[in-house]
Parts: C-alpha cells; sequence; structure tokens
C-alpha cells in the first residue's frame, strides 16, 4: 500500500461513489417497487422526491467517475518511478492483476452512468414518468458495477508495493507479447485502418441519415459502439504510434504525458463523449413510441447524434492530421 | 442556452444574497475550509518543494560513502583501507571524509565541523554558514574561537561566509583546515570520519559495494541512490501521520458542514418555503443549494491554495518551524523554490472539495424537497 | 453591476492567480539554484533541516540505533526526529 | 375556467390520526371573476387554495384548468384543458409558475433583502432576461406608488406597503389567475378595503381573483362575483352574487 495524497483521493472517491451508489440503488429498489404515479397519497409523494435526489446522486457520480479515471491514469503514471522497469502508466498498472479491471470498470461505469443520465433526461421531460421502470433498472445493473470498482481499486492499491518488477509498455503493448493487449497491438496496421475509417464512415453516413430522416437509430447507436472499440484498438494498433513517431510504441498511455502536449486527454474525452451519446441514442430507440415522449424523444436523440457526429469527427479530424504530417510512414 | 444561462445567473444572485445574510455562520464555514485547505496545500508544497531541493542538491553528493561501525555505533575508519578500496576495479577515487559535530556552549547551537580539502588557503581561515555567522554574530575578517578537546582555544579566522541561499547545506557548517580540524578534535593518527568513493559506472555501485563490506567485515557502505531515497521520503515517516491528522481535520470539518447543511434553522427552511411556494421548483432549490456549495468550495479551495503559496513559498512556511526546528539554535531559512504542477493541485481538490460537496448532496435535497404549500400554513 | 457577475469575476481573478501559480514555480525554478551551485564541491551528503541531534542532521548517515545512542534509555526524543524517517538500507531490510 | 370533481385531500391516511381536509369537493370557478371561499379556520379552504394553485397534490379526484393549456409545452391529446392531479411536481410548477400568483396571509417576503429583490424572486428560475423582469417590477410597484422603497429592506416596511409588495410580487410573471389566502388577516379596516380596491382593478385588467377569506370586508364586499361557504372540508353553500 502506498500511502499517496492521490492514492488516498482516489480510493476516498471510490468510497464515496459506491456509498452513494448503494444509497441510490435502494431507494431505486423502492421505487421500482412502490411505485404508483395514479396514487396521491404520501407515500408516493415521497418516492418522487426521492427521483430527485436519485437524480442529483448520479450526476455527481457521472462527475467524479469522469475525474477520477483521468486522475486514476495519471496517479499510475506518477507512480512508475517506484517499479523496476515500468515507464508509464501500462507498467503501474500491470504490477497487479487488479490493475487493468478496475481501469476496464471505471471506464465502463462511466459509460453506464452518463448513458444513466441522458435517459433520466429523457424521462424528465415527459409528464407522466414514462421510463421509470427502465432508469431504475439501469440503476440496479449499475450499483454492483460500482461497488465492484471499489473493491478492485481497493485491492490494486492495497497490492501495490514499490521495488515490485513488472513489464513496461514497451513489453506490454509489443509484437512479442502474448495476451490481450499484446495481441491488439499486433492487429496489422493496414486492415486496422481500413477498420477504424470505414467504421468513423458508416457511423458519421447513418448519424446523417438519422439526423435528417429520423431512422435507423440502433444501426447508429451500434455502429458509433462498434466504432468506439475499433477506436481503441486503432489506438493501440496504429495511431499512437503516429504520435510518438516510434514504430514499435503501442502505449495507450503515454499520450497523455506532457512530451505529447496532453493530448491524449483530448482524444479519450472526444471517444468517451462520441459513444455516451451514441449508446444513448440507441438506449432511447424503444421508447419513441411512448405517449408523452412522442415529441420529445426525437429531439434528444438529434442533440445527442449530433454530440457523437461532432465528437468523432474530431478524432478522426486529429488522427487523419498526425498520419499525414507524421514524420513516421508505416509500411 | 441564453435561458438556462440567465437561470443560473439569476439563481447566483440570490445564492449570493442568502449567503451575505448569514455572514456569521458562512464566514466560519468559510474560514474553517479555508483552513483545512491552507493546511493540506502548505504540507504537499512544503514537502514536494523539500524533495526537489534535496534531489537538486544531491546529485553532487559522493557515490557512496564507507562508514566502519563498531559495536551497532558509527567509528572512525583507519585511513589505510582508503588504499585497498581504490585497488578494486571500477572505482576511480577515495577520498578520506573529516568532519564531526561541536557544541557551542556559548549559545548551546550544534555545528557541523568539516576539513575542507582546499589546500591553497590559508590553516587558521575558516568558511562559515550563514547560521552559525548570525548565531555569533559573525563577519568576514572576524577571529571565531573554538575550544579544543584540551579546553585551549583554537582561533579560526572568518575567510568566507557562504550566503543564505544555501542554507539549505550549510547553515550550520564550519569549514576549517585539516591541521586545525586535528588541533580541534585530536583524532587517533591515520584515520578518517569515513571514506567518499567515486565510481567509474554507477551500475557497478552495487558490486564495489559488495566487495567492499566483504573486505571489511565492520563496513557499512552507503550508495548516493539510498541517500537520495532518504529524502525522497523525508517526511514520510511522520508526513503520513500528518497527514492522517490532518484528514482527521477534513473529517471533523466535513462532520461540521453536514451539521450545518442538516441543521437548516427555522428561518431559512421558512426562507425556501416561501421560494417554493412562490413558484422555485425542487431542481431550482437544488441549483440554489449547488452554487452555495461551489461558491463556498470554489473560494475556500482557490484561497486557500493561493495563501499556501504564499505562506511555504514567500514566508518560508512559519507556521512549519515550530515543528521542525524543535530544540536547534540554528535553524536554516527555507528559501524554497517553488513546486506546484496540475496534478498536486487537483489531488488537492480531490481531497478537500468532494467530500465536502458528497456531504452536502443529502441535506440540500432535504432542504429543497419542503412542501411548497408549506408556507402557507403559518 | 450584478452582484452574481461580481463574483464570477471575482472568482476569475482568483482563478487566474492559482492558474499563475504553476508558471511563476516553473519561472523560479529556471533562475534559481546558483548560491547552491557553488557549493557543489563541498559533496554533502546532507540537506541542513534540522541541526539539534545529529541523526536529524544527516539522517543518510545515521544508522538505526544512532536516536537511541544519544541515552542509553532514552527513546528518541528531538522533536524532529519525530518528523523525519530513519534510514533504511537496502541491505539493512529483514 | 378551473374545474374541481370529487376532490379529497387527507393527511396521514391510514393512521389513526388520519384527517381529511378537503372531502370530495366538486366546483367550478369562472375566469375573470372574484370567488370567495368563505368559512372558519379548519374549513379547508387552505387545502383546496393550495392543490388548486398547484402546490399540492389531491390524494383523490381532478382538476382541470381550462385555458391555460395553450400556454404550455405540453398537452394531453389535444383538449385546451389540462388535468394536474397527476401531474409531477416539475411540470405542476411550470403551470404554477405561469398561470398562478399567490399572496399569503402573512405575505411570506424574504427578509434581508430588497422589496424590488422580493418582486422579481418569482421570475428568478424562469430563464428570463434581468433587464425584463427587473423592468416590469419597477413598473409594478410604481403602480402601487411604493417605486421610492424599492431598495429598502422588507423589515422596515408598513403593513400596507408590505401587502402591496405581496402583490406586485404575485404579478411579476403576469399571471392570469390570482390566489390570496386570508390576505386581510394582518390589515386594518382601512388597509382590507384598500387590498378589495385593488383586487378590483386587478379583475379590471381580466384577471381571475380566488380568495380565501373568514373576514366581513372582503366576503361582503360588492365586488365579489362568487361566494362560496365551507366547513368541516365540505361546500355547504355557493352562490353568485350578481
Amino acid at each position: 500500500m502506498i500511502l499517496q495524497p492521490a492514492v488516498l483521493a482516489l480510493l476516498l472517491i471510490a468510497l464515496l461513489v459506491a456509498g452513494m451508489g448503494i444509497y441510490a440503488g435502494y431507494y431505486g429498489m423502492r421505487i421500482l417497487g412502490q411505485w404508483d404515479p395514479a396514487s396521491g397519497s404520501e407515500g408516493q409523494l415521497e418516492l418522487e422526491r426521492r427521483t430527485y435526489l436519485v437524480s442529483t446522486i448520479m450526476s455527481y457520480i457521472l462527475s467524479f467517475e469522469l475525474m477520477s479515471l483521468f486522475l486514476f491514469i495519471y496517479t499510475a503514471d506518477e507512480l512508475h518511478p517506484l517499479f523496476t522497469g515500468a515507464m508509464c502508466a501500462a507498467g503501474t498498472l500491470a504490477v497487479n492483476s487488479f490493475g487493468y479491471p478496475a481501469l476496464i470498470i471505471k471506464v465502463v461505469n462511466f459509460l453506464l452512468a452518463g448513458v444513466w443520465l441522458i435517459v433520466n433526461y429523457a424521462d424528465n421531460r415527459g409528464y407522466d414518468y414514462p421510463l421509470i421502470k427502465v432508469k431504475y433498472e439501469l440503476l440496479n445493473l449499475l450499483v454492483p458495477l460500482l461497488v465492484l470498482e471499489g473493491v478492485l481499486l481497493f485491492a490494486y492499491f492495497a497490492g501495490v508495493k514499490p521495488d515490485i518488477i513488472t513489464s513496461c509498455c514497451g513489453s506490454l503493448f509489443s509484437h512479442e507479447s502474448s495476451g490481450f493487449s499484446g495481441d491488439l497491438a499486433m492487429l496489422p496496421h493496414l486492415p486496422m485502418q481500413i477498420a477504424f475509417f470505414s467504421g468513423m464512415a458508416v457511423t458519421g453516413a447513418s448519424g446523417l441519415f438519422f439526423y435528417i430522416r429520423g431512422r435507423a437509430g440502433y444501426l447508429f447507436s451500434i455502429s458509433s459502439t462498434v466504432t468506439f472499440l475499433v477506436a481503441v484498438a486503432s489506438v493501440l494498433s496504429f495511431i499512437c504510434l503516429y504520435f510518438y513517431e516510434l514504430p514499435t510504441h503501442h502505449c495507450p498511455f503515454c499520450l497523455l504525458q506532457k512530451e505529447y502536449g496532453y493530448i491524449g486527454y483530448f482524444l479519450y474525452a472526444t471517444l468517451f463523449g462520441g459513444v455516451v451519446a451514441g449508446i444513448g441514442t440507441g438506449v432511447l430507440m424503444p421508447f419513441r413510441k411512448v405517449g408523452s415522449l412522442i415529441r420529445i424523444i426525437p429531439a434528444i436523440q438529434r442533440r445527442l447524434v449530433l454530440v457523437t457526429l461532432c465528437c468523432y469527427l474530431l478524432f478522426t479530424l486529429i488522427t487523419g492530421w498526425k498520419m499525414v504530417f507524421s514524420a513516421l510512414t508505416l509500411g | 442556452m441564453k435561458r438556462a444561462i440567465e437561470r443560473h445567473l439569476n439563481i447566483l444572485e440570490f445564492t449570493l444574497a442568502s449567503l451575505l445574510r448569514r455572514k456569521a455562520k458562512n464566514f466560519s464555514l468559510l474560514a474553517m475550509y479555508l483552513m483545512v485547505v491552507f493546511m493540506l496545500a502548505s504540507l504537499q508544497f512544503f514537502v514536494t518543494a523539500l524533495k526537489r531541493e534535496a534531489a537538486i542538491i544531491l546529485d553532487d553528493a559522493p557515490d557512496m560513502v564507507v562508514q566502519r561501525l563498531t559495536a551497532g555505533r558509527q567509528d572512525l575508519v583507519p585511513t589505510g583501507h582508503a588504499a585497498e578500496i581504490a585497488r578494486i576495479r571500477g572505482v576511480t577515487a577515495v577520498r578520506p571524509r573529516l568532519w564531526g559535530y561541536y557544541y557551542d556552549a556559548l549559545n548551546g547551537a550544534n555545528y557541523t565541523v568539516m576539513a575542507g580539502d582546499d589546500t591553497s588557503a590559508k590553516t587558521e581561515s575558516a568558511s562559515i554558514g550563514s547560521g552559525v555567522a548570525k548565531a555569533r554574530n559573525l563577519a568576514v575578517g572576524d577571529l571565531l574561537p573554538l575550544i579544543g578537546y584540551d579546553k585551549a582555544p583554537v582561533m579560526v579566522e572568518i575567510g568566507t561566509i557562504f550566503p543564505s541561499g544555501s542554507d539549505l547545506i550549510a547553515a550550520d557548517l564550519i569549514i576549517i583546515s585539516p591541521a586545525n580540524f586535528q588541533r580541534l578534535f585530536n583524532l587517533p593518527g591515520g584515520q578518517a570520519t569515513d571514506l567518499a568513493v567515486t565510481v567509474r559506472n554507477p551500475k557497478e555501485l552495487a558490486t564495489v559495494a559488495a566487495k567492499i563490506a566483504e573486505l571489511f567485515p565492520g563496513s557499512r557502505p552507503i550508495l548516493k541512490s539510498e541517500i537520495q531515497r532518504t529524502y525522497q521520503s523525508v517526511f514520510d515517516w511522520r508526513g503520513g501521520m500528518t497527514l492522517m491528522i490532518l484528514a482527521s481535520a477534513l473529517l471533523s470539518f466535513i462532520i461540521f458542514a453536514w451539521d450545518k447543511a442538516t441543521g437548516l434553522s427555522a428561518e431559512e427552511r421558512k426562507e425556501i418555503g416561501i421560494l417554493k411556494s412562490i413558484g422555485w421548483e425542487t431542481s431550482d432549490v437544488l441549483l440554489l443549494k449547488f452554487w452555495e456549495g461551489i461558491v463556498i468550495s470554489l473560494t475556500a479551495f482557490l484561497l486557500g491554495t493561493i495563501l499556501a503559496y504564499g505562506h511555504v513559498f514567500f514566508l518560508s512556511a512559519p507556521l512549519f518551524v515550530q515543528a521542525l526546528k524543535g530544540w536547534s539554535v540554528i535553524y536554516p531559512r527555507f528559501q524554497l523554490v517553488p513546486v506546484v504542477d496540475a496534478y498536486q493541485l487537483a489531488v488537492l481538490f480531490f481531497l478537500t472539495v468532494v467530500p465536502y460537496t458528497t456531504a452536502t448532496i443529502i441535506p440540500c435535497w432535504r432542504a429543497a424537497t419542503t412542501d411548497p404549500d408549506a408556507a402557507m400554513r403559518y | 453591476m450584478r452582484r452574481s457577475l461580481q463574483f464570477l469575476l471575482f472568482t476569475a481573478t482568483v482563478l487566474a492567480v492559482f492558474l499563475l501559480l504553476p508558471l511563476h514555480a516553473r519561472h523560479e525554478q529556471r533562475h534559481s539554484g546558483g548560491e547552491l551551485r557553488q557549493l557543489r564541491n563541498l559533496h554533502v551528503t546532507d540537506l541542513c533541516l534540522a541541526t539539534e541531534a545529529r541523526y536529524t542532521r544527516h539522517p543518510a548517515m545515521a544508522d538505526r540505533h544512532a536516536p537511541f545512542q544519544e541515552h542509553p534509555l532514552a527513546l528518541e526524543h528531538f522533536p524532529s526526529g519525530s518528523l523525519i524517517l530513519p534510514t533504511r538500507l537496502n541491505r539493512d531490510k529483514p | 375556467m378551473i374545474e374541481l370533481s370529487n376532490l379529497t385531500k387527507s393527511f396521514n391516511s391510514g393512521q389513526p390520526n388520519q384527517f381529511t381536509a378537503v372531502d370530495n369537493v366538486t366546483l367550478a370557478i369562472n375566469p375573470q371573476q372574484i370567488t370567495v371561499l368563505k368559512g372558519p379556520s379548519g374549513s379547508g379552504k387552505t387545502s383546496l387554495l393550495s392543490m388548486i394553485g398547484c402546490m399540492a397534490r389531491p390524494t383523490s379526484g381532478r382538476i382541470f384548468l381550462r385555458g391555460v393549456a395553450a400556454a404550455l409545452p405540453f398537452r394531453q391529446d389535444g383538449a385546451d384543458a389540462v388535468e394536474i392531479t397527476s401531474l409531477p411536481e416539475r411540470f405542476l410548477n411550470e403551470i404554477r409558475r405561469s398561470t398562478f400568483g399567490f399572496i399569503f396571509q402573512q405575505f411570506n417576503l424574504v427578509k434581508g433583502i430588497s422589496v424590488l429583490e422580493n418582486v422579481m424572486l418569482p421570475a428568478y428560475p424562469t430563464g428570463e432576461g434581468r433587464a425584463e423582469f427587473r423592468a416590469r417590477a419597477v413598473s409594478l410597484l410604481e403602480q402601487f406608488s411604493i417605486a421610492r422603497l424599492a431598495s429598502q429592506r422588507v423589515e422596515l416596511l408598513s403593513g400596507g406597503e408590505l401587502q402591496r409588495v405581496a402583490i406586485a410580487r404575485a404579478l411579476i410573471n403576469n399571471p392570469s389567475i390570482i390566489i390570496a389566502d386570508e390576505p386581510t388577516a394582518h390589515l386594518d379596516s382601512k388597509l382590507s378595503h384598500e387590498f378589495m380596491e385593488i383586487v378590483g382593478r386587478l379583475k379590471g385588467e381580466g384577471k381571475s381573483v380566488l380568495i380565501a377569506s373568514h373576514d366581513p370586508i372582503v366576503f361582503d364586499s360588492p365586488l365579489i362575483d362568487t361566494l362560496v361557504e365551507m366547513r368541516d372540508g365540505a361546500i355547504v353553500a355557493s352562490r353568485s352574487c350578481r
């Protein structure tokens, strides 16, 4: 265990988020069980008030998750001198087997919290609480994940001891290494580039189609999600190479360092923002015909699509610009 | 968009008005918050700056220092060892060092006395740190009488006084010639305090250290990396403890904040009732409370950090002086070079603002869900 | 001016000062260290943080027993001794 | 036009101290008229007003608002009436803010801030530009000839001034219905008459006014159009005064 202020801060946030999650989840269960919009009883009024609390808590959780996600990566980056062999966050996270799961679940929780808030926003615009069940079932899904995140984070930091010999990003994300991350880095450049750009193109086309015609929302949502995954794999496989201008350095974290102008924060922010809005569009699809939302959801969806398109466009532009002007040329 | 901004500005307007109306309560809250942030930030700034200073200074430290231990105590090293160590492969130079402590009975100060290796200087001449100069009120050219082992005075003439900017190295130093060092302490012949070893390739340090330990079983080699690490964790011992104490201060502050937020006065409760009755919605009141939290915590955080910066780097951390100084008579002036980065500030933010915000969510919600018709029932 | 705008202006000013801190720090770092550099040839092993006890004046040179040598029965009792971590060499580890 | 049908409000339902404040009330309130609810304290007037004013939800029964629906961003199946009893709080609020202005027995002004700010307070969360509603507030103060008090704190005002500030505040969002709960309870006769005069003026401007009172100055006033008598949560008599 390393008693560093940053580690303390991260653990504190994890604790608070899990605590708030459980609290919100408890009332979510009560709302699911006792909800009766037709009744004007005091119990129902009380529950309706609780929905304000739950949505306030969730928006705090979302912002805490976002901030602590970056703090987590940055801290991992900061800690690397303590470990022999680690050269950036990649090595620090590999110190024990909880590092990467904690990171992944942090990302997942952030995405889910974002989607929840989108659904919540739509629900609040309808006068008869149309999505209340969906919303709180989603919350029940999210709460165990929030708790799991806290547990993983504790397990990770508890198991971190200085002077452990670990692998650095060079060996973790290299062609020689086996394992999932190595496999991702090993993906051949050209097919990945094709996959990446065609994914972006399909998302863009379906997004525009949806924006104009209001149809094929599922297609757009799925393609934006798939494109997100492809984009993450592409960062590992070829995008980062252009930023590092090294043909073998596949680390997704070094992008966040000062040497590269903190460009990573911007890249990942566009990617996360885009995919949250993209998934949100799809999640709202089944409720387009709900009476009180018939005019509201399409408007929200159009805005979400616009967010996704802008975010992905920025990401593609930066990537493309770097690919054209980088000193590195891949064969 | 414009409407949303107007709404925020209008509600912020009312927030400020209502905060100012309860000056005593809110300023005491702000002051406590400010104190907590200030202490945490000062400690962070102080320790990080010290670590950086140490890293720079210790870059010039000897590659390795070899001591001799007798019965667990540091003992004098025969200078003969130096020649043998110099023969180890990879060692480029071995320099016996002479240094020790001198207790000044006049003012109760401890000085560190070192034998200089500058042979060109006069034997009577000495260089002293600014702390010594201040403690004894000395100027260049003055004579400083030191009492030798046999009570015979050893007079040295002040040749140089190190500038106060070098206090972190030299505040209590007195550098005199080896001959004077001998007159002062009467070391047995052919002995040194320890040996400073220079090694050609830093990677061989560990091997060389192992060889020395094997060659002279009583010896204790200290590597430069170990010295550096000592200083990287210089305050970890109680620094962690202090953080814990401050954390408990933070905790009690949060309980205080929770209490303030929960224990709405009757007047405040009535006020929120009025707002709700004239058409404010729960989310409007939540926004009001959100802005209240922002105003308090942002002001406290920003001001606290800025004050801490001034305290540590412009005023040389007067609040930490008592803790660090202890019974020292000579105390260096901590003219620390500032070290602050975004990461440090972000961590501070997380440690102070996030818990406060979380602690106020539920009380705020409770206040915001006052019945709108409560105002009609007085 | 509206009070809310006044507050935002105040916060923006304080924020600007706050953001200047890292810049000021970097500037200071670039223009400092001259006086320390003059003393490089002393090859010091320790920082002069506290002068009351030899194991806190030279923590890197002191061994783990040093605090107890001041007096056979004394637990370390110098105030600075409670702040500064005793040295731990690699080989001292169990 | 407000229609109440079988409206019931009970508190602590299911517990031994259950208490029904409004019991099965059916009533129609005409637009652009002055309607007075008369009855002793505890007769359910205030509860009824708070349900009509979208402050509280009835335990059972329904309330329809006609003629306001067009102004709202949502509508139920194209009808011009809005059934407000099942709406969530945030929608009730929107209706309340745009449709109703309230005058309370205690005036309920916020202490420590100026008269002008008090008048503007209901407009804060609407997102309207400050300059716009400020101008409206100033003209309201002028209309009630208290413009000179604009920057004064409300603690320093006399009863009559307080009352006029409260009326100005009720009018800031340009509501079509004014609801007043025992407005004259803390006023002397002269001020009470003055109040009724103002109410008459409001009616002349096309506003509907709904007053709950047991003050003869109010319910015997020649200005009122309808008098509804309540006792124990139920309506005992309702007659037109024209």
